[in-house]
């Protein structure tokens, strides 16, 4: 007998991505959804209703991290999908890729302090009317892990005017109270952006790792909220 | 012709030389011998540590692997084993130390996934000098990026470690890695050359020059001539090992090879023979088929480089193709290179000509083994003895500045560069006395740490072995692990020296002690020997880690206070004794006096006792007191716990008031508990003859603690915090 | 034929790496060290293509791999062979 | 006075981004590149010191601050102003 399953979720594997078996294990194990792995030479999406980019360091993040990735076969046909107005979303590495490739606008240097960040940050959910978030409460704040060493968010001034008249930043670096400033500013981001959506609002990239903070074995379990509302999204 | 002057360029004595040409017959030529000064260097020969390294105990009921192999192995149950090891990679860090320290992590890293395993976890080991010069400042900023740039990229947290600071590190930085992987039980491989005929495959980066030498090189005393003993340092490629270490993965889903062994020091040449040896057979292979970096290398360049990302593997005949196509897959070739034989030989073709023909069983098992001369240290007496001290006025002064310690002081500063989290299992971040790793889909969990006091060693040098041991066994027992295995690395000064010789047998004596009491198997280790520049050396550094087992992970503990209004319960005895102790070095800038003692059965039952109390789920938190003694201890639980909760401790011991702070004293972990369990939780004292006194309360803002009803400490929890917090970041500030 | 290619921050970009060496070189006493600007260089040996499409190929590649428009500039020349 | 300093891996060490980029543009059907060696690029200003002294001061810069000369090294120039 067939079992038809309306929703899947597509995790993409370049060679270098190391968070491709923890968003996996994720989707399946916590929150039960069918998914599979999509390989970087392949062209087939397998029919995934939302595509991930997974953290790591694919190519190693040589030249500049997501510089090559973008030209893998597969991310022509997430390309495709997402100008179809498929969902995709990038994590860290993930969301440079999506830099790179120019599904989003803007760049990533390095942080500001010149060193590797591995800790928990404080999020301010700005907008809660994208498929990625509307579980969400506008200004609500969740906590959430980072992990990287290009996460300083840059893009020219008419980008960003242009980000916040069309409400395109999804998630900005604040305090416990949703306070923002230089301090907690931890990377050095351009308006202390960690999360930012295309105009169209089906591609977002994010630098925090929602993958890692769905149990709350691992001290958080905020990082559900972007999971969930993609279920939600899907299933209406 | 071999003279004089080649043998010392390859660290062989004549006397050694002799045995080669009686082992063999005849004259080595000039690639037999570099193949020899390899294998029978210090690194790869252990010949003047083997006759002491058998005083460890290697067996257990659960041991699967003891020393011997690339990493130990240790059944954990349910199908599953631990693989875990520690390596040093104290000399290439000194000279470059961002790829030192990196490739450091790329060859540990090897020596897991070689025999099958997933690697999950690293920790590193690090010792520099103080941070006051500017040198030392640049080792640990490179070293600490170089492991975080290596270990993030591959994607395996790096979830503890240990840093301390001494001025005998300054020109000797020492860098240990270790690394814990999981495997199926009856998924294992070995560096097993077996079946004659099967192919020979080379696979992963291409040959180049790198640090040819290297192996001898760190086996060779720094000197005035450092720039010459200088090799090209390897820079490692993360992205690289990446994908062969899911290649070795994937080819070991199936049923394809015999064998496989990395190349780390020592590369293809450590690789042929012990893979042979192991097996009783032979290889030969062929160097024009190894694949290469570099025009117009000679067999020896060939056979002695160490370049990095390299394995061999041994394939069954009619698997070659498929296992080609796996590494295809992960855009790797799988080079053969040779074939198993039956004769016991390595045999080495380069442009149709035999150019190395030796037997194995010489070059890996033959090599002399030295019962090196020790004796008593002439520095020891002196430094032993120990002139009072004059007791301190304001001990919130005091305990500041041992706060701003480097080696007390906070050290988030390092970990937060590593990725601690990737792979999702660390459910005890860095910062607690152990690391707690989730097994996936399993109840169980894994705790691992690593410690090792130098001066302890340095002032008592079995002493100092025996609480190597014990602390790290007293961290596990603080987040509820219990011991299962013990890995070792053993930093020291020039065997040649019998004082160095000394500290040596009697750093291992404390060690095997140590485990024979508290019964765990010693899986493997490294040996480092040579540290020291123009004559002088390192203290002498053990450095141990120890895997730990948590039943149930539900019954995880961390050192934080978790609630106002809980018992503060000291579990141990304090005692006078002020020797070796931080607050000795950082207010007096004495490193001397007798190491704390241990009573080892003493140790275990308070260790017991914890574990129990924690099993039945009344302990609040526990956290062990180890450098900077009791006062430290209870600024680290309040430092720790979210809010950063106060306490208000009464201490009565008839002692000195600066010992009884300061003096780091064993077998002592300060727990908090609710009330209502105090009464239970003493009597499972009695029960063990174990000491636990009530000393206090949690709660407040500020830390204060009284000592025969006169109040000595009282400073607001924030404000040690800042110090504590602040020290090392702000060394390292970019103005 | 062996090709140089740099890459560095626009000027509008600003670069912390730059500014961390002059601070280093700073505090070692070369005061007279104004401003540091760090990029990237690449060294390219080419084989069997003309001097023409050369001059196409490259800043092709440059645009769109070597350099992301967005915060870099690259300039490139020819090696002269010694 | 502006300063250009190249720093790049020695030609016998191994070179990982370079290898990558060239493995890159072969599968972007640039199969005319042979090699790719990646290095760093520091612009220096200076003000207020001779030519006599920068030709001393720049190479001891390079070599003490900018290359490890174990497994780098490093050319320099200077630029003339347009
Ligand atoms: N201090 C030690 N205690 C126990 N075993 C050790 C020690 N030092 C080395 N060994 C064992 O000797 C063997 C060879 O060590 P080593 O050369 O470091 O392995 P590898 O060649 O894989 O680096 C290993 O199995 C290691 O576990
Ligand atoms: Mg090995």
């Amino acid at each position: 007998m067939r079992v038809w399953i309306t929703l899947k979720f597509g995790v993409v594997i370049f060679p270098g991505s190391n968070c491709d078996y923890d968003t996996y294990n994720v989707l399946r194990d916590i929150f039960e959804q069918k998914t599979v792995f999509l390989w970087h030479k392949d062209h087939d999406l397998k029919k995934a209703d939302c595509v991930i980019l997974p953290g790591g360091f694919s190519y190693g993040d040589y030249l500049r991290s997501g510089a090559i990735a973008k030209f893998s076969p597969i991310m022509q046909e997430v390309k495709e999908f997402a100008l179809k107005g498929g969902l995709v979303l990038g994590i860290c590495n993930g969301f440079q890729i999506l830099l790179e490739l120019g599904l989003l606008p803007g760049a990533m240097l390095r942080n500001k302090n010149l060193k590797f960040l591995c800790q928990f940050v404080h999020l301010k959910l700005e907008n809660e009317r994208t498929p990625f978030t509307l579980k969400g409460k506008k200004g609500q704040v969740l906590k959430i892990p980072i992990a990287h060493y290009e996460g300083n968010y840059f893009a020219p001034p008419d980008i960003i005017r242009e980000l916040k008249t069309n409400n395109q930043v999804v998630f900005r670096y604040s305090d416990t109270q949703g306070r923002i400033n230089e301090e907690t500013n931890v990377n050095g981001s351009l308006d202390s952006i960690a999360g930012i959506i295309n105009k169209k609002g089906n591609v977002m990239g994010m630098m925090p790792h929602p993958e890692r903070a769905s149990e709350e074995l691992f001290g958080s379990e905020d990082g559900r909220l972007v999971f969930e509302s993609i279920v939600k999204t899907i299933e209406n | 012709m071999i003279d004089k002057k080649i043998l010392e360029e390859h660290n062989l004595t004549v006397e050694e030389y002799e045995r080669i040409v009686q082992l063999i017959g005849r004259e080595p030529n000039i690639t037999e011998l570099g193949i020899f000064s390899l294998m029978w260097s210090e690194h790869c020969s252990y010949k003047s540590s083997k006759i002491h390294l058998k005083k460890f105990p290697t067996s257990g009921k659960n041991v699967i692997q003891g020393p011997g192999e690339n990493a130990g192995i240790i059944d954990i149950g349910e199908g599953l084993a631990v693989v875990f090891k520690i390596e040093s990679h104290n000399h290439p860090s000194f000279i470059e130390p961002f790829q030192g320290a990196a490739t450091g992590v790329g060859g540990i890293l090897r020596d897991i996934f070689t025999m099958g395993a997933r690697p999950i976890a690293l920790l590193d080991s690090l010792r520099f000098g103080p941070l006051t010069k500017s040198k030392n400042k640049a080792i640990m900023d490179g070293v600490v990026s170089g492991i975080s740039a290596y270990g993030n990229s591959i994607g395996i947290p790096t979830v503890g470690g240990d840093v301390y600071f001494n001025q005998c590190y300054s020109m000797n930085p020492l860098v240990n890695v270790f690394c814990l992987g999981i495997a199926k039980t009856d998924k294992i491989f070995y560096a097993r050359a077996e079946g004659e005929k099967n192919p020979v495959l080379y696979v992963g980066a291409k040959t180049g020059r790198d640090g040819i030498h290297g192996a001898t090189m760190a086996s060779a005393e720094f000197g005035e001539d450092l720039e010459e003993k200088r090799p090209n340092v390897q820079v490692g490629d993360p992205f690289k090992e990446k994908l062969l270490l899911e290649a070795c993965l994937e080819v070991m889903t199936k049923d394809l090879i015999v064998g496989i062994q990395d190349m780390g020091a020592a590369g293809l040449t450590c690789s042929t023979s012990e893979m042979a040896a192991k097996s009783g057979s032979g290889i030969i292979i062929d160097l024009d088929l190894v694949p290469q970096r570099e025009e117009g290398m000679t067999p020896y360049e060939i056979m002695l480089s160490e370049s990095q990302e390299r394995m061999l593997i041994v394939a069954k005949k009619e698997k070659e193709e498929e296992v080609k196509r796996i590494f295809a897959k992960w855009d790797l070739d799988a080079v053969p290179i040779g074939y198993v034989t039956k004769r016991e030989k390595l045999q080495v073709k380069s442009k149709g000509e035999t150019v190395v023909d030796l037997p194995v069983e010489a070059i890996v098992n033959l090599c002399p083994v030295y019962k090196r001369e020790n004796r008593f240290p002439s520095y020891l007496k002196k430094a032993q003895k120990l002139d009072p001290v004059p007791l301190p006025e304001n001990y919130n002064h005091i305990l500041k500045k041992i706060l701003s310690s480097a080696t007390i002081a906070d050290k988030e500063w390092v970990y937060r560069q590593y990725d601690h989290m990737v792979q999702t299992n660390t459910a005890l971040l860095p910062g607690a006395d152990a690391s707690v790793l989730r097994i996936e889909g399993k109840r169980k969990a894994l705790a691992i740490t690593i410690d090792g006091n130098s001066l302890y060693a340095y002032l008592d040098p079995i002493t100092g072995g025996k609480i190597a041991v014990a602390e790290a066994c007293r961290n596990l027992s603080c987040v509820g692990a219990h011991p299962v295995g013990v890995t070792n690395c053993l930093n020291f000064g020039n065997p040649e020296k019998p004082e160095i010789m000394w500290q040596f047998k009697e750093v291992i004596e404390g060690i095997a002690q140590a485990c024979k009491v508290f019964n765990i198997p010693i899986t493997g280790g490294n040996v480092s020997f040579y540290n020291e520049t123009e004559g002088e050396a390192v203290y002498p550094t053990p450095v141990i880690g120890i895997v730990g087992i948590i039943e149930d992970i539900a019954h995880m503990i961390s050192p934080g206070f978790k609630e106002k209004g809980n018992a503060v319960v000291l579990i141990g005895k304090n005692k006078q004794e002020i020797g070796a102790s931080e607050y000795l070095k950082s207010i007096f800038k004495l490193e001397r006096g007798l190491s704390p003692q241990i009573d080892l059965e003493e140790e275990k039952k308070v260790q017991e006792l914890c574990l129990e109390a924690m099993s039945q789920g009344i302990l609040q938190s526990a956290h062990d007191i180890s450098e900077g003694g009791l006062a430290l201890c209870l600024a680290e639980s309040c430092f720790l716990s979210r809010q950063k909760i106060g306490c208000c401790i009464d201490l009565k011991d008839p002692i000195r008031t600066d010992a009884l702070l300061f003096g780091e004293s064993q077998s002592r972990i300060i727990v908090s508990i609710r009330s209502q369990n105090i009464e239970h939780l003493l009597i499972l004292a009695q029960e063990r003859k174990v000491k636990a006194t009530v000393i206090g309360e949690t709660g407040g803002e500020g830390l204060i603690i009284h000592h025969l009803n006169k109040e000595i400490i009282n400073i607001p929890v924030e404000e040690a915090y800042k110090f504590w917090k602040e020290t090392i970041p702000g060394v390292f500030k970019i103005k | 034929m062996k090709i140089r290619i740099l890459v560095s921050y626009k000027d509008s970009v600003l670069d912390p790496q730059g500014q961390t060496v002059k601070y280093a070189l700073h505090t070692l006493g070369y005061g007279f060290i104004k401003d540091v600007r760090q990029g990237k260089v690449f060294e390219l040996d080419l084989e069997g293509i003309s001097k023409e499409e050369v001059e196409k190929v490259i800043p092709e590649i440059s645009d769109k791999v070597l350099a992301n428009p967005i915060i870099e500039k690259f300039s490139w020349e020819i090696l002269k062979k010694k």
